[in-house]
């Protein structure tokens, strides 16, 4: 792998948002300051920075009802999301999407999705655009090992092999879909289902940058050569409840704790690129620090912002009435 | 008698019927829970709001069922199920997901009879929440009743307390008919009266939970509740009769027809998105059946023609407010 | 002026308009058809009903592109295409099977732009047929456009001739909304003078089709025509004003009230299941807003309250028939 | 195979009924007597016979809109379907369903479906309410190869894995999904597709009444066994178009010919059964002579019945009002 010392330090940057972020968020979620349902993405950030690295905002990805990651990966910006998570004015949605209807599309960003299983038929979408338009660009459809057992999934799988679509289906493999263990939901291992598809499918440690960014870059150069989509399996269990407040009798009571020992994707990669040489504690620590005042500012001044304006409730509707 | 939860009604209901009736099987994600989790984990969730607890525990496995996230298999399962002789009951969780399986409910499980010349039943019920004000936003909050009662051959149940939640839920379990169950999810914990022995409430027959003569408020789920407040508040200065359709299908027309031409004076309430939504049908219903007992312009109150915005200030101007159905109610006495 | 069939203004249409824009797609099963059958044979379906008919010839497999039996992942794609950049029209052969794949119409196409708070735009367009009259039976006959309009953020076209079915899509594929765009069946033949450049008409604003003085039919769709031939036999006795509002939404309320305030008798005829439909809908938008104008009760004839029956003498007794009409205006004048 | 004369002698009933039923109706729909579309199933006799043999009035089936096979191998009155092909009194739907929504369900026939893989999730809860009362029956699921790419096909499939349901998934492969050949529709091998799964899953060919007999009873056994589901992809050309009056611009001109001279289902099993001697030729003649006559009867009085009374309209909506 060819990564240069900036794009090490992006991708840790965006591991480190993610867990900053989304930690203060929990905080705040406690203690009752945000509206509405969130689902955080801890444990899992490997795979947003691994899918989203090398993505420019002419490529896309649609996402799920655990979107945060995948917004912070694709370069949405901190402030405006959270802004949006608190509802208020100036939110990237202008408050009127939340956790689960975060979107910027400008940053091909096409949307968190309260529809398990809504985002893989627009990512056919984005992709048929790219293709249309005969550009080298792709289409990333994020679904939860759970989402794939939704017939919207099997359908995007189907087509974007028959039309060849320049989609890469990330499987985000945690270990559950609500309160029900993945392994209860599925008849067959999910890198298998969708490979009988008839794309290109591997499994990889999802805690494991590295090997999520290169099952990307294979992908990628598949889908510029025209060969359609792939299927990545990204095992990396998340964290916390299926959402802030969920008591998880479902859960091996030493579970997390087991993986915040072994299976942190942040740690992993500082391991791996110390060990490496290839950077040095002090960047990594700096950025900690550059990330907690980033996310610390963004979340108070959305704690402080006003609400949106009661007009907005009746604006967006249509372009044109 | 009992003071229960909306909640507690539902489960209670379905927890009878259960017993009652070996026939009846819940299907749905989750409503179980635990399943595929660490060791004794399953039944640990009963729903995503709980309103299934405790049933896996009492019935098992074999009659509380979880499944896949799969919607269009599990509402068509329940569908073959009840033409073949079981009484499922599926769970949407919430109603909004209705979308990725409708074919299976409008175009199947409620033509079945139709197309089959009568040759067959579809004894199943389809329950899900519905409604705004929990910030659950576009996907999570919708009304939809008006989409139900369109189709012929579902018959949609509405309720708006406790003690009709049981009743109803019993009678839907029981009728031979394919039965779209709503539930208000800012009502779970409401609490109210409820009977400890089973007990049906009939389709089709309005609650008047208000009498009165000089208004009427036809008003649905959770909106009757509002109606009953500003009725409460206005009594002294104006009498306002309060109906509770209960079911918006089958509706019934005589009730909302008698008291319209008692009181000559309309209001309707409906929490649904405004066109074509069941405050259209209950006034288009008065206008042809009953024009010339109207002494004044009926009045319609809906949620604005926009998707269900996140933000709460934002949701709450969505919502039809106690305020402007007073102020309606004022203004037809003019 | 050329006379061209219903059908062949649509297609029309959507030449012209893929001649005029290169990010106009169309997305759908055997929209171009013959796809992997015999050696030259792509291209040669051109639709079931041959409204896409030339197009792949024209225009080539990047531009016609046929799927696979997946109506979610076709309307999806379209939403996904419509979101970066293109402009597809997806065809969903018959409108019934929104059933399997609404949830790509009306919880994501139908919301992206509220949800996202305006960032941004899904001009797509999703076509099919609709009504009964064929013997397609349950679920190949249904009228389905109040489901469509009761939707915040889908624009509903339902156009009743050839001239309007081509102006009608040209704005419908530059609209920046999603929106449905439902073909009645029975009308694909029907000829009409169809101006052979490109033009739009606009939403929202209905056509008088006729002019009158003493009764206002509204009416939608095919029963456009059904309400022009009774006005034009009445000539002479009842002057009858017909309406095609041409668009179920956005709702052209203005022309409809001003109608009625003039005539003071309303009839409306919607070939829709009759609970929650168009003609609900009018007859409320007139009896909140113009009660005081009406001389008589408004009249609403619409299907019954059943799936279309397969037998073609039950199909005949669904359908509102012109008699029907005639009786009502006629009715409404004694 | 352990097939008894009588059983030998019923699918040869069941596969000629079949082919003289609907040679009838194709000559009727031209002549103009049939109303609406209708989709014939000449071609794939021996599926329909090779699946429905040996199921009873308390196995299910649920069907496709091709369904007329499925009806008579079910044992569906043929004088009923007649009067309801032409929607007629006392047709087996009362004539309000017609070709695509025909149906009996005391006969464990549960519907044609104009909904393309609508049947699926049907057949899944037939197969439900058989586990639940703890009997030993099955469900079918009829599916054309063009259904498979259903998102409610998968769905089925996925969850009759997950709960262990007695269904068999009988994938009919006959080339086409409308005008459009399979091989376009499908990115991959639909018996490798179905496997993915977890399921058994073989490929037969459908002409041949004893290798869908024989897949049929392994299926059988492996749900009696309580293992759940298996698909059987059962390879059958269709002869004709794929409603009565396609045109077919998209088949090779001379494939039906060829189909006509070396994929008929019943050459092919008079020429085994005849080779075996399990049978002779007279026992065959005398059954085509029989049925010829069955079928002329039953189409021809329901050209002659009445239409349904006009009260019809508003019957069966529901069962109480
Ligand atoms: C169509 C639909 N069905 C059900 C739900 C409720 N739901 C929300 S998240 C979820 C679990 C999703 O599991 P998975 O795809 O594994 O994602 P994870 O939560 O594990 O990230 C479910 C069932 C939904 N939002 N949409
Ligand atoms: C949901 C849905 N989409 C599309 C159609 C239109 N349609 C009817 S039959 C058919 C082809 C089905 O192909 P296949 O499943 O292979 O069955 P076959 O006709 O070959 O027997 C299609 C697309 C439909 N009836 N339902
Ligand atoms: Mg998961
Ligand atoms: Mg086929």
């Amino acid at each position: 792998m060819n990564l240069d010392k900036q794009q090490l330090l992006q991708a840790y940057r965006i591991m480190r948002r993610i867990r900053e972020f989304e930690t203060r968020i929990s905080y705040e979620f406690a203690a009752g300051t945000v509206p509405g349902m969130t689902h955080l993405y801890i444990g899992q950030e490997a795979v947003a920075a691994g899918i989203c690295l090398t993505l420019s905002d002419e490529d896309y990805i649609a996402s799920t009802h655990r979107g945060h990651g995948h917004c912070i990966a694709k370069g949405c910006d901190i402030a405006g999301m959270a802004l949006e998570l608190f509802r208020k004015e100036g939110g990237l949605c202008k408050g009127k999407g939340g956790s689960m209807h975060i979107a910027d599309v400008s940053k091909g960003m096409l949307g968190a999705n309260a529809i398990v299983g809504g985002a893989s038929p627009l990512a056919c979408g984005a992709a048929l655009t790219a293709k249309t338009r005969g550009k080298n660009n792709v289409a990333v459809a994020f679904a939860g090992d759970g989402a794939t057992n939704q017939g919207t999934t099997f359908e995007a799988m189907n087509m974007a092999v028959v039309l060849k679509l320049p989609v890469i289906f990330a499987i985000e493999s945690n270990g559950y879909g609500e309160h029900t263990g993945s392994g209860y939901a599925q008849g067959n291992d999910l890198t298998e289902r969708s490979a009988a598809f008839g794309m290109a499918a591997v499994k990889v440690d999802g805690t494991d940058f590295f090997a999520v960014y290169q099952a990307m870059q294979e992908a990628i150069a598949r889908a510029n050569r025209g060969e359609g989509p792939t299927a990545i399996e990204c095992v990396a269990m998340r964290w916390h409840g299926h959402f802030e407040g969920d008591p998880q009798h479902y859960r091996p009571k030493d579970e997390v704790k087991r993986l915040r020992d072994t299976a942190d994707p942040l740690k992993i990669f500082r391991d791996k690129v110390l060990a490496k040489g290839d950077l040095v504690a002090a960047d990594l620590d700096q950025l900690d620090e550059e990330i907690l005042t980033e996310v610390t500012n963004a979340v108070d001044a959305a704690l402080e912002a006003p609400q949106p304006a009661p007009e907005e409730l009746l604006t967006d509707v249509y372009v044109s009435y | 008698m009992p003071l229960k939860s909306f909640r507690e009604a539902i489960n209670e209901a379905l927890c009878q019927e259960m017993a009652n009736d070996p026939s009846v099987i819940l299907i749905g994600e989750d409503i179980a829970g635990g399943n595929g989790g660490v060791e004794g984990a399953a039944g640990s969730s009963g729903g995503m709001l709980g309103v299934t607890k405790g049933l896996y525990h009492d019935y098992g496995p074999e009659r509380v069922i979880d499944t896949p996230i799969s919607e269009s298999a599990i509402v068509g399962a329940a569908a073959g199920a009840a033409m073949t002789g079981l009484r499922p009951v599926a769970e949407l969780m919430f109603m909004d997901f209705f979308g990725v399986c409708f074919d299976q409910i409008y175009n199947q499980a409620a033509k079945f009879r139709y197309m089959f010349g009568g040759n067959c039943t579809t004894p199943m019920v389809v329950r899900g929440m519905v409604g705004a004000g929990f910030g659950s936003a576009a996907q999570h909050s919708q009304a939809l009743w008006p989409i139900f009662s369109h189709i012929p051959g579902l018959k949609v149940v509405l309720p708006s307390s406790p003690h009709d939640a049981k009743g109803l839920m019993i009678q839907a379990i029981r009728d031979d008919d394919p039965v779209i169950f709503l539930e208000h999810k800012v009502l779970y914990d409401t609490k109210g009266e409820v009977p400890e022995e089973p007990y049906a409430i009939p389709f089709g027959e309005a609650n008047i939970t208000r009498e009165g003569d000089d208004v009427t408020i036809v008003a649905f789920g959770r909106m009757v509740n509002f109606a009953n407040e500003v009725a409460d508040k206005l009594t002294g200065n104006i009498s306002v009769e309060v109906l509770d359709p209960r079911t918006t299908s089958p509706l019934d027309t005589e009730v909302i027809l008698e008291s319209v031409k008692h009181t000559g004076r309309l209001v309707v309430v409906d929490e649904a998105n405004p066109i074509c939504n069941m405050a259209s049908e209950v006034i288009s219903l008065v206008a042809t059946e009953a024009l010339q007992y109207l002494k004044a312009r009926p009045i319609k109150i809906s949620a604005p023609h926009t998707p269900v915005p996140a933000a709460p200030n934002l949701e709450t101007l969505y919502i039809p407010s106690k305020e402007t159905i007073e102020k309606a109610v004022a203004n037809l006495m003019e």
